[in-house]
């Protein structure tokens, strides 16, 4: 269940964010892009539940992940002050992970901390010879994280900021179509991450452009492993009489069809 | 440590190995998931069984407090008839005893779940959740003291296994509760639920919760849980399961001690699945170094 | 009443035995106004679990604003303390509470047992200061807990040790021990800190030898201004009727013969 | 949009119960004294309103020690309101507290109805005492040794009783120890109370497994601090929509931000308790919390927030 980690390197990014690097050697080989872990690397008693991260890297050769954070409560503070050779408790690899295409072109649509699962997939991507277009926005540039990472794996990374700086603040899917229609790009399939309003802007452009948008989903977690019901979403599921259930992000997810999913 | 006698004989046909069980709907079986061989608690307890397939709330379902956690889950099930199918077969295969949780609007419910259980067999009690604050606003029979006595005495009737009744904490009086629910038939108490509690998004200006309230669990309420138990153990002569906020051996000695026969950890098994085994074990450490060989030496200590 | 919330420095934190910890701390305001027998109140958690300050009498004070504090880990606060290394910052309230009154140029007897060498410790200091001949009595379970036992014997105190297991001094508790001096020693003000059993004890010995008699207890506190009425300890009044002191605010130190020894008030 | 707020121009004022508070925030009765343990840490007169330990008619000693129990993020207590009586608090305590210009609450416990009536007519004619706070979660005697709270014709009965005698504001004290508190706010709302606090602490105990006895000496206690906050906005959440008069909020505030909770779920001003016992400045701190929470959010007035949670 929980095993030990070790913190190999504690990376303070502008802004916000940080990237906790841990060797956990069994977790980073069984580990597929999409998937998370559940971490807890505090001894506070008024912190009662373990917390989700989503992979950013997983390294199989050096059994280490990496784990792109944002600093925005009690227990993401208490994980920025630990030190290399710190331990901490993790379960993983969990979750669905993201299914990807044997072949051809993907696109990474994602905004703020949302680019973080992104990550892995465009590493594993290009390592399996998949071309890689990736779209990131966020308020402003230092908002932004990983796109030194990014650039490294994908043929092309489009920026937006809300206040202008880059590309006018244009929407990603606005992007993501000139990219399809302008340069005659075909994309086989979307990940995307970080923000309802892009999942559902994919929405229309599925058929359009003949592609499948996956969505990886975020929600308050506590057991992680799909017993307490907690992190649920509304997905569209044939068979019941609403049409409708709800699924588990930890579970069921936290990637799903972004058609499937009710907002 | 061969020497020491951790079984705990609830009602007669109903002698748990020992006494530690999950709390309903926190812990999951047969998923391979499993920290530990559930065969090695003292009884598994199910996710509540309704009638029929229940969704359960809008998200968000989960917000943690200082020391605790508020869910607005809203019992998800998949019905007692898939219950049989797809779920019961596998919880059967353990080596322990089973308990059925279950959860419904109006006493009716209650007894057609028990009435399609009843056909099964390896069940060794059924658990009747009348007091999840998340179900909202239905017949308030699990703190109403008189619709609490109907409702046991309708489902009594259709039930021939032992009757675990499940009381709210959100009463005046718990042991009147406990004393209506003995009354009317019941075999065994489960003290206590959860209490309803709020929080709220000072930023965006809204309830946290997607169902507004939700069910307040953790170590934060172990003191009212523990009192509750205190209350009932002194108050009625049928067993009690002491139920809230149990996250280490000692919380679960402080429950045996003020009379509870067993226990359940719910919350904990989030933070650490494998923290029933370790009960189990401290419970076993604990009597060993204060020379007792019988669980039921401990039981009641704290009122003698 | 001159109490000071403050964030003080550690300047030095060191185990001394199993258990036991020393903590010196930089509070010069607190040190100024501090006398033996008054306590500080210490946040013992930077979280809100564990909640409550923790009560620690003040056990030494040096000359440059330090003050020492020597406390046992029983629980998360103190384990939390124990954690805490020199350049750390602790809020701290304090000095609080009554302390033992300190005659001069007499003959007193301080009477500790185990940890209760902490208030008394001070009070020694202060007690030749005043120019008072100071016969100290010190009693614990064994040679491993009598600390601070270097820094007494460089005092100019008559030191007297006792064990329960007889691997130092007198072989017996530390109470007994002082029953033989009184038998032939009188003594102006007796003081004495240490396990309940030992200080009813102490107070039973000071009645029958009719002697001014002070002890310092402990109890479970919450503000530790008097405000909340948490950390009652049974007095007894001028009829022998039963009535609740605060220990914080009442105490932690009171006369012997004031305070209620029966097992527990019912 | 957001707009900019300058500090200096935040109103902080809210009226309660013909009251004004220069401020929402007060201390909890029972967690502060008679106010003079805290006026060495900081000024009295910044304080919303003044509250104070409960008086009853005759003096208490309390109940026997150990009163206190830590608990994961609470405290129990079990004081047994241990006070001086009513003559001596108006011989010896009210003087000193008529010196400060805020408020001041007295919070007052009967075993009778008839003693909550005698209370409420001594202290409105003692003069200096702004309003009465009636602790009904108390246990009776008279009556047969149930809690007035609990019940909503008796909370009604005692609040009806102080009302007529006297002409301060009345400000009623619920329990949350009940299945529906809103039965008895409506009650005693509809008895004549000016406002209500909400909540009193939630009963609880605890066992030394090392005595194997219980861990307070009078078994059970009132738990308090953060742990019950969930359960304390929940209940003002509710009150709030049941009764039309004004709702003073605690129960484990221990920031400001849990302030801020209060307000939006309907409380007109908040209490600070156990806050107080883990950190005496905490009040002051809340206050200024406040005014940087409403600058922050772009707004000019506290009165804004009262209620505001959108459903």
């Amino acid at each position: 269940m929980y095993v030990k980690g070790k913190i190999i390197e504690q990376r303070k990014l502008r802004s916000e964010y940080n990237i906790l690097i841990i060797e956990q050697a069994e977790i980073a080989r069984k580990a597929r892009p999409g998937q998370f872990i559940m971490l807890q690397a505090w001894e506070r008693g008024d912190i009662v539940l373990p917390r989700p991260f989503s992979l950013y890297r997983i390294l199989p050769a050096k059994g280490q992940l990496h784990i792109l954070y944002k600093i925005r409560g009690k227990a993401t503070l208490e994980m920025s002050r630990r030190i290399p050779g710190e331990e901490v408790k993790l379960i993983g690899p969990l979750g669905n992970g993201a299914d990807l295409p044997e072949t051809g072109n993907i696109a990474l649509l994602g905004r703020g901390i949302g680019a973080a699962p992104l990550m892995a997939i465009a590493e594993t991507a290009y390592n399996r010879g998949l071309v890689v277009y990736t779209f990131l926005s966020a308020r402003k540039r230092e908002l932004i994280p990983g796109v030194v990472d990014f650039t490294r794996y994908s043929s092309k990374v489009v920026l937006s900021t809300d206040d202008g700086e880059e590309n006018e603040g244009r929407l990603l899917t606005v992007l993501l179509e000139e990219l399809i229609t302008k340069e005659g790009i075909k994309i086989k399939t979307v990940f995307t991450c970080g923000s309802k309003r892009l999942a559902q802007g994919l929405l229309p452009m599925e058929t359009k452009y003949n592609f499948r948008a996956y969505v990886l989903l975020e929600e308050v977690m506590a057991c992680g492993i799909g017993s307490c019901k907690g992190c649920v979403c509304k997905v569209r599921t044939p068979g019941t009489p609403e049409g409708h259930a709800y699924k588990r992000v930890c579970k069921d997810g936290p990637v799903f069809p972004a058609s499937e999913v009710i907002w | 440590m061969k020497d020491l006698d951790l079984t705990s004989e609830l009602v007669p046909g109903l002698k748990l190995k020992n006494p530690v069980m999950p709390a309903s709907g926190t812990y999951d079986y047969g998923d391979g998931a499993n920290a530990f061989n559930p065969s090695l608690l003292g009884a598994i307890v199910t996710k509540s069984v309704s009638a029929f397939p229940r969704s359960g709330n809008a998200p968000p379902r989960i917000h943690e407090t200082p020391c605790g956690i508020l869910n607005a889950v809203g019992i998800p099930s998949e019905g007692v008839e898939a219950f049989r199918r797809n779920t019961l077969p596998g919880l059967k295969q353990y080596n322990t005893a089973l308990i059925v949780s279950v959860a419904g609007e109006t006493p009716e419910d209650f007894a057609q779940v028990i009435s399609c259980l009843e056909e099964e067999n390896g069940i060794g009690a059924y658990e009747l959740n009348f007091s999840c604050p998340n179900l909202g606003d239905g017949i308030p029979f699990g703190t109403n003291p008189e619709l609490l006595y109907l409702a046991v005495k309708q489902i009594r009737k259709v039930a021939s296994r032992p009757l675990i009744v499940k009381l709210s904490p959100n009463v005046v009086d718990i042991k009147l509760m406990a004393r209506q629910a003995q009354d009317a038939g019941a075999d065994i108490l489960t003290v206590a639920n959860t209490l309803t509690g709020m929080a709220i998004d000072v930023r965006r200006r809204q309830p946290v919760l997607g169902n507004i309230f939700g069910g307040l669990s953790g170590p934060a309420i172990k003191p009212v849980a523990l009192r509750m138990v205190w209350e009932v153990a002194g108050a009625v002569d049928i067993p009690v399961i002491g139920v809230g906020g149990i996250t280490d051996t000692t919380d679960a000695l402080e429950f045996i001690m003020a009379g509870a026969r067993a226990i359940q950890v719910g919350t904990a098994n989030f933070a650490n699945p494998k923290v029933m085994l370790e009960i189990i074990e401290g419970i076993e450490s604990y009597m060993e170094e204060n020379g007792f060989t019988r669980l039921a030496d401990i039981v009641g200590l704290a009122r003698r | 009443m001159l109490i000071q919330n403050m964030e003080a420095e550690v300047l030095a934190a060191r185990q001394m035995g199993r258990e036991v910890f020393l903590l010196k701390l930089q509070a010069p305001a607190v040190t100024a106004a501090a006398q033996p027998g008054q306590f500080v109140h210490i946040r013992c958690s930077e979280t809100m679990d564990p909640l409550l300050r923790r009560p620690l009498s003040i056990h030494d004070v040096g000359d440059k604003g330090e003050i020492v504090l020597l406390y046992q880990v029983k629980g998360r606060g103190t384990a939390w303390l124990a954690g805490r290394e020199a350049g750390d910052k602790i809020d701290i309230l304090g000095p609080i509470g009554r302390g033992f009154t300190l005659p001069a140029g007499k003959r007193v007897a301080l009477v500790a047992g185990g940890l209760g060498i902490v208030p008394l410790l001070f009070l020694a200091r202060r007690a030749l200061e005043a120019g008072n001949e100071v016969d100290f009595f010190y009693g614990a379970q064994d040679k491993e807990r009598l600390y601070q036992l270097e820094t007494l014997k460089a005092m100019k105190i008559n030191l007297f040790v006792a064990t329960d297991d007889g691997s130092a001094g007198f072989h017996g508790q530390v109470t007994r021990l002082w029953e033989h001096y009184l038998e032939e020693r009188t003594y102006h003000r007796g003081y004495a800190c240490g396990p309940r059993a030992e200080l009813a004890e102490f107070a039973r010995l000071a009645a029958k030898y009719s002697m001014a008699a002070e002890v310092s207890l402990e109890e479970k506190m919450a503000c530790g201004l008097g405000a909340c009425r948490g950390c009652a300890t049974a007095l007894l009044d001028a009829r022998g009727k039963i009535y609740y002191e605060n220990v914080c605010t009442g105490g932690p130190v009171f006369n012997a013969a004031d305070v209620y020894w029966g097992d527990q008030v019912k | 949009m957001k707009q900019t707020v300058n500090r200096s121009r935040v109103n902080l004022e809210v009226q309660l119960a013909g009251l004004t508070l220069q401020n929402p925030v007060m201390p909890a009765s029972g967690t502060f004294g008679f106010g003079e343990e805290y006026a060495p840490l900081f000024d009295l007169n910044r304080l919303g309103a003044i509250v104070v330990k409960t008086i009853t008619l005759q003096p208490l000693i309390g109940n026997p020690p150990p009163r206190l129990m830590e608990t994961p993020c609470g405290v129990l207590n079990s004081i047994g309101l241990q006070n001086p009586g009513l003559e001596v608090f108006i011989r010896e305590k009210l003087p000193y507290l008529r010196r400060f210009s805020p408020p001041l609450i007295v919070n007052i416990a009967g075993r009778t109805i008839d003693e909550y009536a005698e209370l409420a007519e001594r202290l409105s004619a003692a003069g200096g005492v702004a309003a009465l706070e009636v602790n009904i979660s108390c246990p009776n005697v008279k009556e047969g040794g149930i809690v007035f709270g609990t019940v909503p014709d008796m909370a009604a009965r005692v609040t009806a009783a102080v009302k007529s005698q006297t002409h301060l504001p009345v400000i009623v004290k619920l329990t949350p120890n009940v299945t529906d508190i809103t039965a008895i706010a409506r009650a005693v709302e509809e008895a004549g109370a000016d406002a209500l606090s909400l909540i009193n602490t939630v009963r609880g105990m605890a066992i030394d497994i090392k005595t194997r006895r219980p861990a307070l000496a009078n078994i059970v206690g009132g738990l308090s601090g953060p742990a019950i906050k969930p359960v304390a906005l929940y209940a003002v959440w509710q009150v709030a929509q049941a009764v039309k008069i004004p709702l003073i909020g605690m129960g484990g505030i221990m920031t400001s931000r849990d302030a801020v909770e209060f307000l939006l779920a309907g409380a007109t001003a908040v209490a600070v308790g156990t806050a107080g016992l883990v950190n005496p400045t905490a009040i002051i701190e809340i206050i200024a919390g406040l005014e940087d929470y409403l600058v922050e959010q772009g707004l000019n007035d506290i009165r804004e927030l009262i209620g505001a949670v959108q459903i």
